[in-house]
């Protein structure tokens, strides 16, 4: 486990064309990272969300980092779809793999017990599967009634990088996510997992019981930086709230074309 | 704390269009245990308060983005594994078009290569219209854009071909102008009731598929003096609470901290 | 969610036949829930341990209310095989469905997703799945490699009640268990879920972040019991160590058929 | 703290032959990042604790039991995701009867459904066998009811049939003994070395199965005097906490809190 001089160190460690796993808006986006990603110019990713993205894939997509996004969904709450998302969903320029939220669960979920795919409710007779030829219908070995033949699999999701931003991480490495346990999940399916923190503190997380509940053991982990801040214009759990006022920022400006105006936005809200 | 500013000795004001359909939508969560609410979804989040309100305790209901009305602890997968088990009883969800067969499209308009629009996604639905055993369909606006005689893509398929496992699917569906009941058996919707000021000619005049209608179509219930008065206090104070500019616009409350 | 009276209240929930699925000794077990059990002389239980047992099961065998036990191991640890498990096994009088860990897991996992299987890694070549046909070898869909071809899938694995003891609960029924997440799994994967605790709190263990992230919601939790001490003598997390002399008593006094005395000893060292 | 009771500058006492143990199974753990050790395996966690000492940091060790050396914190699973993610180098399994195909029986001799004799079961071997790369045989009875030509039930095998994915599978066999080396390829084990005091005929006699033998068997090395120091002060501190008594009797050592 490395602790990154800083954030663009950290990012360093993000080739061009990886396959790339974040979480939901919601859920501890490392938005600083992904600023220092837009700035390093990355291209070819595939960025896949568990489950679904917003202002981080539109940052991505406007800048030209992404060349693949699979998602269950991409919105920016209040302020709609995400207008990069939009433009090059309608111009063909990017390949989407739409997906439905527990596949993607299913996914990472057989990536973490390390088994090649994991069966999926649902999901046959939309259109979501004539185009998803990596998923496939199976005759279902444990049928629970008469009628229950055909089920859907999924391939495990293994990412090269998981990317997220959380509160603090300790100097082991260790990293409190608390009940955001999707975030447990993409460091288990990933093959490096990389963390910007608020805070990075002198004591062991794993040491007390009522704070191991809620931790990413070291293990997992293959490099932190310190980014305060590093989750805004988004929430971070308890610790802040969402600043719906900057994502609209950040949509109006790349609605019109203006990314550097929209990329301005959102680095505003970054600590110095 | 309720916040609603009017003097409780005063005659309510009559509902609000809105008030009518949580409150229709309410009345279709009766006797559900557990009702889980997507994000972004006041109305809704609304009729599903209401329903525990008036619940006796009897109705659990988690609000996705709500850090209150959520329960989970397991992360992301939680309501989708819960809904798996079988423990959500109810759910709503949404469509840029819905067909006459129920089928819902929140992706794209045209080509799905080259879309004429395109939408934020399926979310959960092509799972959750499978496993959750009512699943309410809701949107307010109510024209032949949205209501077609058929989707251009199937986010989530009203019905499925034998030989798949579905315990749950389309139950109802809501607008701005009725209420429809789907009946699974036949695949088709049936006009249920109209809400009040607007009337069976227009239901159909803005709906693009096929409606089963009754010899007689009722108008939709409003809600009593008291189930008013429960809407527009303690259940108008914990909407705010998760939608707040909402809450304030529609019932003038605050949250309930 | 009920509070139970009494942990004879509590065990009344579970009728003669029940499927029941228990953690391992380590993991938070309901020993005074067990005597209670005993006592009631339920019978025809289906116990599923995740993954193994060692004391519960022994006291429930000795006491005849076990016609089944499917789990990976039973051991008493430094003392040894349970001799009323290893009695029975001898007589054939016990129907043993020998599994390993990660194959009672992914049953577990897979009822806890609502789906009808999983796969799981390796078990092909051994004795385990000869005397499994609840278990199959299927084609992988998905192989890592051209030898890939074959996998094992077991089905999901849903108790009717899964019973299990922590250190506390709240009113409203939410259950701290921290890091032992097994317990969170028993209790998704069950269709009742029974706790005795040490102590029943009056605060919300859900309204602090830091504690939120280690307690199972009681949209789990069918009833609760509070039995101060009621792992013993195992151990209960950070809060009392196994008294590993008394599960030798045990031992010792099942081995000679004195069952009165096992049950004794461990009845010697619950709260009064 | 070292409690170790021997002052520092005498010399120290020769290797007991559990230290020379312990440093046979240390030395097959060179080059690991991650070793897990199971429940109840003194002598093998004192060699991964070994290992990581003498590691400078790259080696982190797993002890199953210990609240000091456990990094889990998604429950009893976490261990068998982690191997399956192909985390985990090296872990140790044992049995009632080991054979030459390094099959590993820990379930029960005679017929399975009469056996003449139960044990505890499988546990995760038929699991863990097949994803960790090095699985290393331990047992410190070396005789010919453990080491048989062919094992009563199969709880894991050695090896498998061609079509089923295994990274994993024996690297060795440590005993009281010797050491041997596993050969996949060949599908069995060959005699690497034999501890001091010990003979090849004396190993042969004692074990049930054929084991190829190289043209002159070396003696298995005994720790150097700075190795032994290390064990018998930080590394027995380390085993202390989990295994307080067998750190007491081997090392003469107390749990450094």
């Amino acid at each position: 486990m490395t602790v990154c001089r800083d954030v663009g160190d950290l990012v360093a460690r993000i080739p061009d064309g990886a396959k790339l796993a974040v979480p939901p808006d919601y859920g501890g986006v490392a938005v600083t990272a992904t600023l220092a990603l837009v700035e390093a110019g990355r291209r070819g990713l595939h960025l896949v969300c568990l489950p679904s993205s917003g202002l981080q894939a539109d940052m991505l997509i406007a800048a030209g980092c992404v060349d693949t996004i699979e998602t269950a969904a991409v919105t920016l709450g209040e302020a709609g779809l995400p207008p990069a998302f939009g433009r090059a969903a309608k111009a063909g320029t990017l390949r989407i793999l739409d997906a439905t939220c527990p596949a993607l669960h299913a996914g990472f979920r057989a990536a973490e017990a390390g088994v090649p795919f994991q069966a999926v409710r649902g999901i046959i007779g939309s259109d979501l599967l004539r185009h998803r030829p990596d998923w496939r219908i199976v005759d279902n070995p444990f049928p629970e009634a008469p009628e229950d033949r055909r089920i859907v699999v999924v391939p495990a999701i293994r990412p090269d990088v998981a990317l997220f931003h959380a509160p603090r991480a300790d100097r082991d490495g260790n990293v409190w996510v608390g009940r955001r346990r999707e975030l447990v999940t993409l460091a288990h399916a990933a093959r490096a997992t990389l963390v910007t923190v608020e805070e990075i503190v002198d004591t062991d997380l794993l040491a007390e019981e009522a704070t191991a509940a809620g931790v990413l053991p070291a293990l997992y982990v293959t490099a932190v930086a310190r980014a305060p801040g590093g989750a805004r214009p988004l929430g971070l759990q308890d610790l802040y709230d969402p600043e719906p006022a900057v994502v609209a920022d950040w949509a109006r400006a790349v609605a019109v074309g203006d990314l550097p105006a929209g990329l301005a936005a959102v680095r505003g809200r970054q600590a110095a | 704390m309720s916040a609603d500013p009017r003097p409780i000795d005063t005659v309510p004001t009559p509902p609000h269009p809105r008030e009518v359909l949580i409150h229709a939508l309410s009345d279709l969560l009766q006797g559900c245990r557990n009702v889980a609410v997507g994000a972004v979804s006041p109305l809704p989040g609304s009729a599903a308060l209401l329903a525990r309100a008036r619940s006796d305790g009897a109705c659990r209901v988690t609000l996705l983005g709500s850090r209150r009305h959520t329960y989970f602890t397991d992360g992301g997968r939680e309501l989708f594994d819960c809904a798996g088990q079988g423990r959500i009883d109810a759910f709503f969800l949404s469509g840029v078009q819905i067909d006459g067969a129920a089928n819902i499209n929140l992706t794209c308009l045209g080509d799905p290569q080259r879309p004429k629009a395109r939408f934020s996604g399926a979310f959960g639905s092509a799972y959750l219209y499978f496993v959750v055993p009512r699943v309410i369909l809701f949107r307010e606006e109510h024209d032949r854009r949205i209501f077609v005689p058929k989707v251009d893509y199937i986010s989530a398929p009203g019905a499925t071909a034998p030989g798949v496992w579905r315990p749950g699917g389309p139950h109802a569906l809501v607008t701005g102008l009725c209420v429809m009941a789907f009946d699974r058996a036949r695949g088709r919707f049936r006009l249920r009731s109209v809400h009040p000021g607007h009337t069976v000619e227009e239901v159909l005049d803005n709906t693009g598929f096929d409606v089963d209608l009754p010899d007689s179509v009722p108008e939709t219930p409003v809600p009593t003096a008291s189930t008013l008065a429960l809407l527009r206090g303690p259940v108008a104070a914990e909407v705010a609470e998760t939608y707040p500019r909402f809450a304030a616009d529609l019932f003038g409350a605050t949250p309930s901290h």
